[in-house]
Formats: C-alpha cells, structure tokens, sequence
C-alpha cells in the first residue's frame, strides 16, 4: 500500500485551524482498483496543500481499514478525513463513528464515490483514474472549509400517538405499551378493527381474520398504559418530535355501556342505511353494530340516517342512549406519532367489467363478505336467488394500470402498481369456492398472477388441481363482459387467451368477481398537519426503503402498515411492529440527537424580506418582527437547504452544505482550487 | 485554447484532446442514488459528469449553476426527484420553476441552452440517469468548450481578470 | 489628450481645444489655422457614444421612460417624458386630462429647474461679470457676489425646490420613474398639490426676478447690447420647436413647427410624420449624427434658406410660435422680438446666437407660470383619472418633447407583446450640432487673425458661441460654478506645440 | 491633507449621463459643509481645474477622488488610470461605476449592431456612403483623434483597483453625504477591497413600506396592464420588483411612487450576482404546483435579463457573451 504522508502543519481539531487532511482510497477487495490506478491517484492527491497523509487500503471500512485511520488521526493530527470509496449511503455513518473514536469530531468527514459513481461505471482505466482524482481534489477543496458541528439535542416526551385502530395500529400500541410508555390511539370510525375486521379467512394459514384480531383487541384494551379515542377526528397539530401537540375532536356515539337490551333497541330502530361493513351488499339500522364481538361492544349511531325520532330511547327505557350529545375536542401530548391509518379499496368505474351494471358482477371484497359464515348469507353463495353454476375472476382491476388503456384516476395518475394481495387472495377465495361448491366451474382470467410470499404459490398449485381455469388476458385487450346473447348464463367474458396462443374465448358466467386493488386513503389532512412526504402513487413515502423504512422525512414520524403502500395482515403487522420498536428506541431517550445538517438565518445578513418563510416545506421559519429577520426552528428544520437557494441576501446558511464548501467542491472540478501539486 | 481547457481540466498523463468538462448537481435521495443503482447495474457511462450532492434540488442555488459556467465548465446538469416524488414535500417545486427560468437567462446571456440540461431522475432511474449523462456528453461534445472567463476576457471585460487557471 | 504624433497638414497650424475632451469629456475643438494665422476650418468632435438605441431593442416598452432618461441624468424628465408619449402611441391610448396635466406640470417645473442652472450657473456669468473678466470669478459665486447672497439663496432654493417637486412627483429627484404607458404611477394627493403650488408660486416669483435681473445687468449694458447685436455670434439657420394648437409655445404636446430663416413657416408636422422631415448625417470624426431637413436637403455646415441646419433652442423656439401661454411670458417674448428687431410691429426671426440667453429666461418664466395655472387645476388631483390601464396591442409609437436643449424625439416598433424591436431617438443637442459646430467656426474665424494673442479672454469669447445652445452631449459640457476649462495648444505643421495657452 | 488641513478631493465623470454630479450638488446647502472640510482640486463640473493640472499633480496627491461612469472606451480608461495614480483614495461614485449601470445593457448587442442601429439602418439616417465614426481620420487640414470604442461597458474595477464603491443610479444624496463623511473620517471600512458605502447591508424590502401578504404570485403583470394595490407588496401582485434582490439605501423611492424597484443599487451585500439572487428567490415565489403551470409563469416573465440584470450586468458573474 502506497503512503504519501507529510509532516508539516499545526495539529488541531478542525474549525478555524490550518486543515491537516488525511485520505484513505479504498480497493474495495478489486471492485475499485482494478479499474482506478489507486496508487497514482494516491500520490497526486498527497501533493495537494493541506493533505498531510494520503494512502489506499484493500478495504477501508473492515477492522484494520477502520484502526488505520484512528490511528494516522492520532499520530498525525489528522483534523479532516477523507473516505474515497463505495457510496456514502453505506459507510459514511461508519466513518463518522471511526472519526468520533479517534476523538475527532465526526463531522470533518467527507466520503467521496469511486465506486458506483466511477470503477463500476467507466470502463477506460486512464479516464477512471483521472475522474476518481478529481472527484478526490474535490473532496480536498471541500473538507477545507467543514467546521465541527455537533447534533441537535432535543428533549423527549415518552408517550406516542397512534393513528388508526385497525390491525398495525393496535399491534404498534400493544408493542410499545408492552415497552412501558403512554400511548394514545385515535380512530375515526366508531368500532376498532379496520379492515381485517371485515375479512374472512386470512392466506396462508386459512384462519379466521377475526379469530385473530379479537385478542389483540382485547389486550389493547384492557392495556393500563393504552388509552382509546374512538369517533375521533384529526383537528390541529402543532409542535415537533419529542413534543407534538394534536388536537383530536371526539364525535358522540349517542351509546354508552349502560345500554342493555342492545337488540331489541336496534329492531325497533325504523332507520335503514346500506351497511359499508358488508361494502353495501346489505343495509343497517342507524343505530347499529357492525359484527358479533366488535370493540365497543356496544352500538353506535350513524347520525347521518339518525332522525332522532327516538324510538331506541324509549326501547332502551332511557338508559344509555343521548341523542344530544355534543362532541368535545381534547389535546394529546406525544413523543412521537404513528400513522396507520391503512388504505381503501379501488372502487371500479360502473360500467368497468359491467360493474354496477349488472348485478352479477362483485368485487373481490364482497365475495369475501358472502363467503362469510357470519356474513349476510350466512356463508350460502346465492346472487338475487339464482343457483350460481359458473363464476368468474378478473385480476389487476384497479392495479397495473397501463397508461393509454386504462382512464387516469381524478388526481391525473394511473394506478400502474402492483397491489400484491389481490392474487393470493383470489386464489384463496377460489379455492374455497371449489371446495364448498365442487359443481362450480371457475374460470381466473388474469394479465399476471404473482403468488409472492411464503404459501402463496399453494394456492395457485391447488387451483390448477382443483381444475380451475385460468386464462391469460392481453393487457392491450382485456376482457370484454356483455349480456349473454344464447341466455345460457346471464354474462358472457369474452377475450383472447394468450396461453392458448390468441384463442378467442367466450365464457358464459354467472357471478363475476373483480379483484380489486388497493389505493391509498385521502390523507390530506394528515399530510398537511403533520408535512409527510408523499410518493406519486399517492402513499406516504418513507425516507429510505432499506436503510429507514418505516420513517418519514419529519423528525418523530413513523409509518405503521399499509399507510406505505398496499399489504396483507401479515406485512402490515411486521411494518407496525418494526415502527413501534424504532419509535420506542426513540423515546425510551430523555433526548433525541438529530444530524446538524440544518439550515440557520445570519441575522446580521438578514433583510427580514419573508421571502423564506414561504418556501420551508416544514414551517421550520418564522420572523422575529422585533428583530426583523427570519429564525429556523431546529427541531423542525430536516435540512432540505431550499431556503438556502432561496434567500436573495445569502443569508442562511446550511451546515455541511453551505456556499463556500458547494463552490469549492465546484472550482476543484474544474481544476481551479487549489493549484496541483503544491509542495511536490 | 482548446490545450487550455484540457491541460488544467485533465491532470496527469494520458488525453490531451479536449474533453467537455460538466458538472451535475444531483439530489441526495433520489437522482444521487439513481446515479449508484446505475453504478450497482454496471451501466457504462462517459466519464465528464462530475457529480456535486445535495440534500434537495431545491437546495440547487442558481449562482451554483453560474458558479460553475464562469469558472470554465462546458455544461451544467441538475437532476432531482420527480415532481411528487420530493423527500422533503416540495422542494424540487422550486427547482421546477428555477431551472426554466434559469435556461431563458442563459441564453438571454449568450450561452448555448444545450449546455444545460435540467431532469427528473428517481432513486430506481439508473439507466435514464446513465442515458442522460451520455446524450449531455454528446451534445456539449457536438458544441466544442465553451471557456466562458477565456470568451469574456478577450471581450474585453474583466481586464483584471487572472487567467493563470487556464493556463496563461 | 491629442497624441503628439498627429499629423496636420503641411503649413497648418492646429489649435486644439482640447481639455473640454479630457476633463468633461464628451466634447473637443480643433481649430486649423492657416500660414496667415487664420481659421481654414474648425471641428466640433463628440467622441461619446453609449448605443441606446441598440440595447432598447428587447426590452419591455414601458420600461424606456425609465431607461431612456439614463442618456441625459441632467435632463432626465424630457427623456421620460418623450418615451411615455411614445409609448402612449405604442398602446394607442388616450390620456385622461388629469394625467396630461400631471405629466406637463412635472415638466414645466422641471424646466424651472434646468434653466435656472444655465443662466445662473453657465450662460449668466459671463454677462453678469463680463465676458473678459478675471476667470475666477467668472462663476455662480462671482455673481452671487456681485448682486447678492441673497440671490444665490435663492438659486440654491429654487433648484432644491425643483427636486423636491421632481420627488415628490417621481419618486427619485434625479431619474423620476413615474411615467408610464396610459399616465403616471400614482395620483397627486391634496397635500402633495398644496405644496407643489408653494413651490409653484416661488418659481413664478423667481422667474419675474431673473428676468428683470437680465435686464439690470444685460439690456442695460450697452456693451453686451453691441456684443450680442454685431459680435461674431450671427447665424440665419431655420428654428424648430413645439407649438400648441394656437401655435404658442409649448414644452410637453404639439405639433412641431419649423420657419425658414426669414420666418416663413417650412412645415407644421405631427410627431409621426418626423421622418419625413428630419434625417441624420454621420461624419467619420465625431460620435454624433447631425440632423438637417430633409425637405431643404444637407449642404454641409452653413447657414442660409438654401441648407438644411436648423436650430432647436429657446430662440428657436420663440421663432416659431406666434406667442406664448402665459401672460408675463408674453410682454417679455414682445418685448423680446421688439428690441431684436427694433421693428415694433413683432417681426420675427431673430438669429442672434447670445440671445438665446434671453429666450432662456423667458422660457424659465413661462413653464414657472404654466406649472402655477396646472397645480391650481381643481382636476389634477383627480384619485382615478391619473391614469388609464392599457388593454391594447402595442405596435410603434413616435413621442416628441422639447427639451431644454432642443426637439426631442422618441420613436419606438415593438412586437405585439410590447418588446422594443427597433428604438430611433433624436436627442435634444443632436439638432443643434451643426449649427454648434458653424458658430464656433464663426467665433474663432471672427477672434482668431494673424497677429492676434490668443487670450483667455478670446477663447472664453469662442466658447460663448458654443455655450449660448447650453449644449448637453451626454450634458457634459454643463459647468458648475465655473466655466469649461480651455487650453489652446497651437502648433506647427510638425504637430508639436509652440505656445500654449490655459486658463 | 493640505496645508491647509484640508481633504483634497476631485469628481471625474465618464460613460454615465451626468445624474451622478447632479445628485452630488443635490446635497445642496451641505455642499458648503463639504466645501469647509475639503479643497475641491479637481471637479469638471464643479470648479476650474484643468486635465494638465491633475498631471502635474504628484501621485496620490488628491485624498479622495469619486469617479463616475463605466469605461466603454480608451480615453475612459486613460482617465482611470490616470486618477488612480493620482488618488490615495478612489471610490467609484453610482451604479455605473460599480456595476455597469444602465449603458452596461449595451454588453447584450454586439458592437457592429451598435453601430448598425445608431449610423446606418434607424428610419431617419441619411448615410449613403455608409460613413462609420473613425478612431483617427484624416481631414483634409489634418488628422482628427476619437477614442477608441470599446467592445463592452466595464466596470470602474474591471480596470482599476477601486477603494470604494458609492451605488445607486444615482446616489441619494443623504447617503452620499454619510459616505463623504466616512471616507473623510479617515474611512471606516478597509480600503483597496471596492467596498461599497453609502448603502445599507440589507435590501430595498427592508426600507419598503409596502406589507407582504404571504401570497404566491399567481400571473406577472406589467405596470400599465394593472393599477397596483397601495399599501401591498408590488410583487406578491405580481409586478417584476427587484427589491428583494438590490440593496438598500435609497429609501424604497421608487416603491413609494408605486413603482417597483428597478435594482439601481445593485446586488445585495454578500451576494455576487444580482440576477441569480433573483432567480433564487422567484423560484420559491411562483404558485406553481406542475410543471405545466410553472413554465406558464416562467414564460410571462418579460425580459429577464434586462430586468434582473438592468444595473449589474458588467459586475454579473457571467457579464454577457456578445
């Protein structure tokens, strides 16, 4: 390994002294130096002013790789370090600890890219070597004008709140209560649960949903440190991570536990309104309950069919029903905030697979309802009283969208993901089907079937058993469903099957099921409240699929369940359980240390022109009129440094981005700054 | 002047042809890593996009883009999230407005609007990333050096002006 | 700073003015003279030249009447004033009453202001102590000297005054930017009104003193009488300058009207139809153009029906209209034509370069009474009518003013978005180029014989020829207090300096 | 220093249009103020002192000289030249000499369009022989000099090291007469650095009466297409105001004429660039959500680089490349 150290210099830690540089090329075993000649880019980099050791390794990031640059830092008064190797969305967290180890601070570090960005990319060795060389100069230019910076200290609050109380959030709240802090769940609708509540079987394991859901209900419940809103709905929220303030107003369930004679006080009830709990295959009184062991056992009242005519009132003999209530709207102090507030399902245009057209056509979810033995029919398949011989299938209805095909949803995007659980969960239904009601046939007209997780591809392998048809669609022609002409079956399914090489098919069906996609919530109001960043298929958008997975981009926010994009039971439990365990690694602190890459206001540049107090996608920027200049907020600040661009004074500045480390960064590529090879 | 861009441009051995020096300012989150997943896909890609990082494109200050023109750059990309694909909401909304703005002044100031080159890159976009970088190689290659200080001084403005840096 | 090496022809002497270039800039004599010592022939050089009418090209048309008045921060408002108009052709719009009175009342006053430094700064002095008088006092402090500190008080006032007036209207005292397409940015509050009548009412006061001051310290004088009647200070050129729909005087609005040399009317023309009657000469020795009519035709620098050089100054301008708009200002311009022609029954015109200075005070007194009649307007405080919005697609538009140094022209073709395609301006001095560059000649052929020293005295005597037309390229040539300094090196046919004298 | 004790001071004015000596004289009565601390030794248009005067005087010989104006051609320079030689302090007097000014916006034509324009091809020239203005031309008594004209407008430190920088097209006068005071208090801020003085270190926003409404700017419009709401932010009405982008010391003049501000103070403190500074901040001011509606808004922008740049261009980091 080449060395090239220079002893000249004043020792010191970085910030205002003379920079004494040291830089450690990594080979990366040969990933970067069979294509960089690391040794020549070492040796030129070491005359650069200010470098006073430069040097390459065969892995920088291994143990000795590491005890090397501890080491030359003591030995040689290393006050900058530079890492030349993978990208720093994999090491630069470990340098910086090396840093901080040797006792330098951690933020005199800068990690430059040969790896992905130049041996992995550029073929030609001359042209990656000198590329790698500038990249490093650069480097050198930059770390020149980096200052020690500490992180941000910000205390915290050990409570979370939790929004949604179906499956994620109740896993989140029983996880972290589990972990002894106080936590709050909010849920809009009267009755816990969510949408596996309202699901029959559960993929693999074929138990009942909720079999499932009722214990973990009940701990959540019975819980000390758990306490329940229901009919909640969001109002304001103010603060930031360690100390959110969310206003919640709590509506009236016009019911309260005293109510006894539950049953009889819903017959006499002379209002009816389609049940959503059975995706409107049936209608419910307006005072109601959804299902055999919800959570509140007792009704509520859907005050939209309320006319208040007081006929339970009576029925209840005056004992626990107020059809007067008003709502009151109280303040929850959290650390942090989960969001699981989970998805809808793809509501199919009418007239899209004859949906809403004709009564023969379902969804996916309502086959499920009537599949049901608690359901509306009791578990029987009958459709207005019809034998039902032939059912169909229809996959992706809502899902993989192709641009051209498919009409644009009303936000202008298409749908053009894949919803996942819609396969399995048709096979499932399928298989089930074929079992109860082995005269069926079935036919699966589908673009694509993905069976992805672990048991899935059983059902698809007991599906071809059990002699279900499948048939593959082209995208470019899907399906057509026209009134069967011959009346054999009241549809007819025509199109073209691409497994039978473009064989024209027409299906005579009886009951034809889409298989629905999932979309996400309207969550407006939750993204404006809390500023969570949003991806163009309309689910919140973590930090980092893999490195921060269950964060959003604002400090104190964690994304519990399907809030993040379509899943089954069993994903969204894993995702609730992994937010609730880094919400609780963070508040089980007194403090939360955040990166001090953020933006600050130089108030003697500052002109007070509110120019950046429009810009900040956080509200991290006020005025202080006294004083006429702008103030950013640390503990809402995440660094984006847009006001930085925007301010036409120049005067805020980003720590580790400011203007004179970005420029110098600039004019060494260029071959500016500073002149080569010095000292050589 | 040609010899001058290059030799302070291309230190070390080897090229001495000229070779378009650009410059690409690159978002952290997505068109940074759109640029390593490229790299993790081996795409094959001409070297003279040098990357500078940036938490936001919307942290891209447009005396950056100057910045590097008047200091001899050939050509200046910015790439960035998609438009509501933004990590921090909204910031590449600012750069959605800068950038076209910034191309009128440009050319309103006598360069060539090729020279700069203003995309939406996402975190999985490797290959538009590398795709991008050679179509800007090609067409600022197609151009020849632009050498702004070198151009102005022999306007005649900036008599002052230290010229050593390319090269005389 | 003429290099030494400069060739002059065999058995010529040059004589060159030459500091006027260095120190203001913007302007430089040389005279040849001839073995006997006398003028063979004289030029006027303006060696400035700053390409607005180019770089107008692309900009947004309503920004002009702010761009424009950077060719002249001594004259800012005529600049203003000319490209507004312009562009108010450009939009094809009508001005309510309220924003022309606005627009000529800032005008009137702003004349006040201009002429008042002339006279008493640059044209007066040389009356007032005598054209051969010590140098050093030959300036604002001399005269303040001779007729009073109180005097200079209110020379200072008034052009303090002036600027006040000019903020109050414009925003910024020097470079207003309150003319717009349609009118004026913002309406004159009462308050504002009440002030500016103040101001107004000073101005009249102070336009009826220097008049009279013109005539204790000048008319009197028998001496000036004869230099400004026989002196080497004559021309018969044409004159040009704005008349009202009664073909009285006016700075702001009318049509232009030019007489012949013996006071028949040659053409009365609209600003649109300029082109007909106006074109531009270039000569290789100088920056600047020299306009002439067209009609008459170019013959080079002389005077006469038969060539086209023209005057555009407060003479001129008296020449052409048959009166003024305002009653003082109209016994003086009788008064004025009686004496210099000392023909009762008005005959007119009068070519006497010196007097120019009279016609200067004259004007001073009637823009200081015009602004007066304005202010008092009970309309021009109007809260609406200050100006109208523009909903019209712009196209070209030619806008005319007269500045205190002459006819000036703006005339602009933009695109339908309003961008200036092509901007054609006809500055005030412009018109007088020619004529400047005759008068000198005169003056230094009429001083300048074999023989004769050439004195600070004779040389301030040429320069009198040349300051009467207050000649502004780039107004540079305004000295305050003082006088432009003047070095004439004469030399040998070598080009190398024999005597030189300063002062 | 004088014997007297006195500052010798001297005013030179080049490519500029005379405003700037107007504006100095509009200190007025101050003017004698000036006049008891300084001997003018040196004032074109202010006292009689000739160009051999200043040559004879040895270097460094004037105490503060204001030089106003850009250089645009040879003798400008000269001139310069000359006067720093002559002057221990030099200050480039408005926003010519600092910046370029107005006549920088020539930077943006080439010089034969120039002269295209103003000798051969505007309506009312009269050039048959297609006659161009001469550096030298030979008369037929003998050789006339003109200077030289330059390829583009310069700013006074293109040229000469400036001490300090007095901006504003032109100065307020209130302004000039602190800087006046300062520069002959011995000058406050170090010298040789073109510092500029008789400014503020904020912008016009922060002189300007006007209240911002926290509003985006939903259509530009232009002064005669809209009569501005009093009291408002000019450009939340979406009125092109370069105030947030110029410095201060005028006292937001124009904006009180309700004008929007032109930028004749040029760049902010601390900032290079006055046009990118702008650009920077428009990005964030526009109410634009898609892209579509983004260039929509970009393209009702007139004129950007006469706008942004009307006083800055010679000091602009990229000038202009015509």
């Amino acid at each position: 390994m080449t060395e090239n150290t220079r002893t000249a210099g004043v020792p010191g830690n970085g910030g205002g002294e003379e920079p004494r540089i040291g830089v450690f090329i990594c080979h990366c075993g040969g990933n970067i130096s069979d294509v960089v000649d690391v040794h020549r880019v070492a040796e030129e980099i070491g005359r650069l002013p200010s470098v006073v050791f430069s040097t390459t390794h065969t892995f920088v990031c291994s143990d000795p790789g590491q005890a090397l640059i501890e080491q030359k830092i003591k030995e040689l008064n290393l006050n900058r370090v530079i890492v030349a190797a993978c990208s720093p969305t994999l090491h630069e967290l470990t340098f910086r600890r090396t840093l901080a180890r040797a006792g330098l601070n951690q933020y005199l570090f800068e990690h430059t890219n040969v790896r992905e960005q130049v041996s992995w990319v550029v073929a030609d060795h001359e042209l990656a070597t000198q590329k790698a060389t500038r990249l490093i100069r650069a480097a050198v230019a930059r770390v020149r004008h980096l200052v020690p910076l500490e992180k941000r200290r910000i205390p915290i609050h050990p409570s979370a709140l939790v929004i949604g109380g179906g499956v994620a959030g109740l896993t989140a709240a029983r996880d972290l209560g589990d972990r002894g802090f106080a936590v709050t769940v909010i849920e809009s609708a009267p009755f816990l649960g969510g949408r596996m509540a309202q699901l029959d079987r559960l993929y693999p394991t074929g138990q009942r949903a909720r079999e499932l859901l009722q214990p973990l209900v009940d701990e959540v419940v019975r819980h000390p440190r758990i306490t329940i809103h229901t009919n909640a709905e969001l109002l304001q929220a103010t603060g930031f991570i360690g100390d959110f303030r969310t206003t919640v107003r709590l509506h009236p369930r016009g019911v309260d536990t005293s109510l006894k004679n539950a049953g009889a006080v819903i017959a006499v009830c002379p209002e009816e309104a389609p049940d959503p709990f059975n995706y409107g295959l049936t209608k419910r009184k307006a005072i109601y309950l959804p299902y055999e062991g919800c959570y509140p056992p007792h009704p509520a009242i859907d005050w939209k069919a309320c006319t208040k005519c007081g006929k339970c009132v009576e029925a209840a003999g005056g004992a626990g029903i107020d059809l007067g209530g008003q709502p009151t709207d109280v303040e929850i102090q959290s650390g942090v905030i989960l969001m699981a507030v989970g998805l809808d399902l793809y509501e199919p245009r009418r007239g899209e697979y004859g949906y809403r057209e004709h009564p023969e056509v379902v969804t996916l979810a309502q086959l499920n309802r009537l599949l049901d033995a608690d359901g509306p029919t009791g578990g029987k398949l009958v459709l207005n009283g019809r034998p039902i011989r032939n059912v169909g299938f229809i996959h992706c209805v809502g899902s993989l969208q192709h641009k051209g095909i498919h009409p644009p949803m009303p936000d202008g995007r298409i749908n053009d993901y894949c919803s996942r659980i819609c396969c399995t969960t048709t096979l499932r239904a399928a298989t089930e089907l074929k079992e109860r009601f082995p005269q069926l046939n079935i036919y699966d007209f589908h673009e694509d079937i993905r069976t992805y997780g672990r048991g899935h591809e059983a059902y698809y392998d007991r599906a071809s058993q059990q002699g279900i048809v499948f048939i593959r669609f082209d995208p470019q022609r899907p399906p057509r469903v026209e009134r069967d002409p011959r009346g054999e079956a009241p549809l007819v399914v025509k199109t073209v099957d691409r497994l039978t090489l473009g064989e024209e098919v027409e299906v005579p069906i009886d009951l034809l099921v889409l298989a629905t996609g999932l979309v996400a919530r309207d969550m407006a109001r939750l993204v404006d409240l809390y500023r969570c960043s949003v991806g163009s298929d309309r689910f919140l958008l973590e930090v980092h699929p893999k490195l921060r997975p269950v964060e959003l981009a604002a400090f104190g926010l964690f994304l519990a369940g399907s809030v993040q994009g379509p899943m089954d039971t069993v994903e969204s439990t894993a995702a609730a359980a992994a937010a609730a365990s880094k919400a609780a690694a963070l508040i089980a602190q007194a403090h939360v240390e955040l990166d001090p890459f953020i933006a600050k206001v130089v108030e003697e540049k500052c002109s007070g022109c509110r120019i950046c107090l429009y810009v900040c996608p956080y509200d991290a920027i006020s005025r202080d009129d006294a004083k006429k200049v702008a103030v950013v907020n640390q503990a809402l600040c995440t660094g984006c440094g847009t006001c930085v661009a925007t301010c036409p004074c120049n005067a805020i500045i980003q720590f580790g981005f400011d203007d004179a480390q970005v420029k110098s960064e600039v004019l060494a590529l260029l071959g500016r700054q500073p002149a080569l090879a010095v000292a050589a | 002047m040609t010899q001058v861009g290059t030799q302070t441009q291309q230190p070390g051995p080897g090229r001495t042809t000229w070779e378009p020096r650009i410059i690409g300012f690159l978002c952290y989150w997505c068109s940074y890593t759109g640029a390593d997943s490229a790299g993790t896909a081996r795409m094959q890609y001409p070297p003279n996009v040098d990357i500078v990082k940036v938490m936001c494109s919307g942290r891209i200050d447009p005396e950056l883009i100057t910045t590097a023109f008047a200091n001899g750059a050939d050509g200046v990309m910015v790439l960035g999230c998609h438009i509501g694909d933004c990590h921090y909401i909204s910031g590449n909304h600012k750069t959605m407005v800068r950038m076209p703005l910034m191309r009128r002044l440009l050319a309103e100031l006598g360069l060539e609007p090729e020279r700069f080159r203003h995309e939406w890159v996402s975190a999985a976009e490797g290959e538009k990333f590398s795709k991008l970088v050679a179509e800007m190689t090609e067409q600022v290659r197609a151009l020849g050096p632009l050498n702004w200080p070198r151009l102005l001084y022999e306007r005649g403005v900036g008599h002052g002006m230290d010229l050593k840096a390319w090269g005389e | 700073m003429t290099s030494p090496h400069v060739k002059t022809k065999e058995g010529l002497r040059r004589i060159s003015i030459d500091p006027v270039t260095r120190l203001e800039g913007h302007g430089k004599i040389d005279i040849f003279l001839d073995q006997d010592g006398n003028v063979a022939d004289c030029f006027f050089q303006v060696p400035e030249l700053r390409g607005f009418e180019k770089f107008c090209e692309g900009r947004p048309v309503e920004e002009l009447p702010r761009i424009t008045p950077r060719i002249c921060g001594v004259c800012p408002e005529a600049h203003m004033m000319a490209s507004a108009k312009a562009c108010d052709a450009v939009y094809g719009v009508e001005l309510p009453l309220t924003a022309r009175m606005l627009r000529e009342m800032q005008y009137n006053i702003f004349y006040v202001t201009d002429h008042t430094t002339h006279f008493y700064a640059l044209g007066g002095p040389d009356f007032v102590m005598g054209p051969q008088s010590n140098p050093a006092l030959r300036n604002l402090i001399g005269v303040i000297g001779k007729v009073g500190v109180a005097i200079g008080g209110e020379v200072i006032k008034c052009r303090a005054w002036g600027h006040e007036a000019a903020g109050i209207m414009g925003g910024k005292p020097v470079n207003p930017v309150n003319a717009i397409p349609g009118g004026m940015s913002k309406a004159l509050k009462p308050e504002e009104r009440d002030r500016l009548e103040e101001i107004c009412r000073f101005m009249v006061e102070f336009g009826k003193f220097t008049l009279k001051l013109f005539h204790d310290v000048v008319l009197s004088n028998k001496e000036y009488v004869d230099l400004i009647l026989n002196g080497p200070y004559y021309h018969e050129t044409y004159s040009m300058g704005l008349v009202d729909e009664k073909n009285r005087v006016n700075f702001y609005d009318g049509k232009v009207r030019v007489v012949a040399p013996d006071g028949q009317e040659l053409c009365k023309y609209a600003p649109p139809e300029y082109m007909q009657h106006i074109a531009e000469r270039v000569e290789p020795w100088t920056y600047l153009k020299f306009p002439y009519l067209k009609k008459v035709g170019w013959k080079g620098f002389v005077g006469g029906k038969e060539s086209g050089v023209y005057r555009a100054t407060p003479q001129s301008r008296l020449n052409v209209a048959d009166g003024m708009n305002s009653p003082l200002a109209q016994e003086a311009y009788e008064e004025y034509f009686e004496t210099l022609t000392g023909d009762r029954s008005g005959k007119k015109p009068v070519h006497h370069t010196l007097a120019i200075h009279w016609a200067r005070v004259i004007e001073l007194l009637n823009a200081a009474e015009r602004a007066l009649e304005l202010v008092r307007h009970p309309e021009i405080t109007h809260p609406e009518n200050y100006r109208v919005v523009c909903d019209t697609t712009p196209s070209e538009g030619v806008g005319i003013v007269e500045a205190p140094r002459g006819t000036l022209t703006h005339h602009y073709v933009t695109d339908e978005r309003g961008i200036v395609q092509k901007a054609n301006l006809v500055v005030g001095t412009t018109n007088n180029h020619a004529a400047i560059c005759m008068s000198i000649k005169q003056a230094a052929q009429g001083l300048i014989r074999k023989g004769v020293d050439v004195t600070e005295g004779v040389l301030n005597m040429i320069e009198m020829a040349f300051r009467a037309y207050d000649p502004c390229f780039g107004c540079a040539t305004h000295s305050l207090p003082g006088q432009m300094p003047l070095t004439v090196r004469v030399r040998d046919a070598d080009g190398s300096v024999l005597t030189e004298v300063s002062r | 220093m004088g014997t007297n004790g006195k500052l010798k001071i001297g005013m030179y004015w080049a490519s500029s249009c005379g405003g700037c000596d107007i504006s100095l004289l509009e200190i007025g009565p101050r003017l004698l103020d000036l006049i008891a601390i300084a001997d003018v030794v040196f004032w074109p248009c202010a006292a009689d002192f000739k160009y051999k005067d200043v040559a004879a005087y040895p270097d460094g010989y004037i105490d503060a000289c204001f030089y106003n104006g850009g250089v645009r051609n040879s003798e400008q320079e000269e001139v310069a030249r000359l006067l720093r030689r002559k002057s221990k302090t030099l200050i480039g007097y408005g926003a010519c000499a600092a910046d370029g000014g107005i006549p920088a916006l020539a930077n943006l034509k080439t010089v034969e369009g120039i002269y295209d324009a103003a000798y051969h091809h505007n309506p009312s020239i009269d050039n048959p022989n297609g006659v161009e203005p001469q550096p030298t031309y030979a008369s037929e008594y003998g050789e006339l000099e003109i200077p030289r004209f330059y390829r583009s407008v310069l700013s006074l430190k293109d040229v000469i090291e400036v001490d300090y920088q007095i901006p504003g097209c032109p100065p307020q006068a209130d302004r000039v007469w602190e800087a006046i005071q300062a520069v002959a208090g011995g000058g406050v801020p170090p010298r040789n650095t073109a510092v500029k003085v008789g400014c503020t270190d904020k912008t016009v926003c922060d002189e300007c009466p006007r209240e911002k409404k926290l509003v985006k700017i939903k259509q530009f419009r232009r002064p005669q297409e809209v009569r501005p709401e009093p009291g408002w932010c000019i450009l939340e009405q979406g009125i092109m105001c370069m105030g947030p982008a110029t410095r201060s010391g005028c006292g937001a003049l124009c904006l009180k004429a309700d004008m929007r501000c032109e930028g004749c103070y040029g760049p902010p403190a601390n900032v290079e660039d006055q046009g990118v500074s702008m650009v920077g901040a428009l990005g964030t001011l526009l109410d634009a959500t898609t892209e579509e509606r983004a260039r929509e808004l970009v393209d009702q922008i007139v004129d950007p680089v006469g706008t942004f740049y009307r006083f800055s261009l010679s000091s602009s980091m990229l000038k202009a490349r015509k």
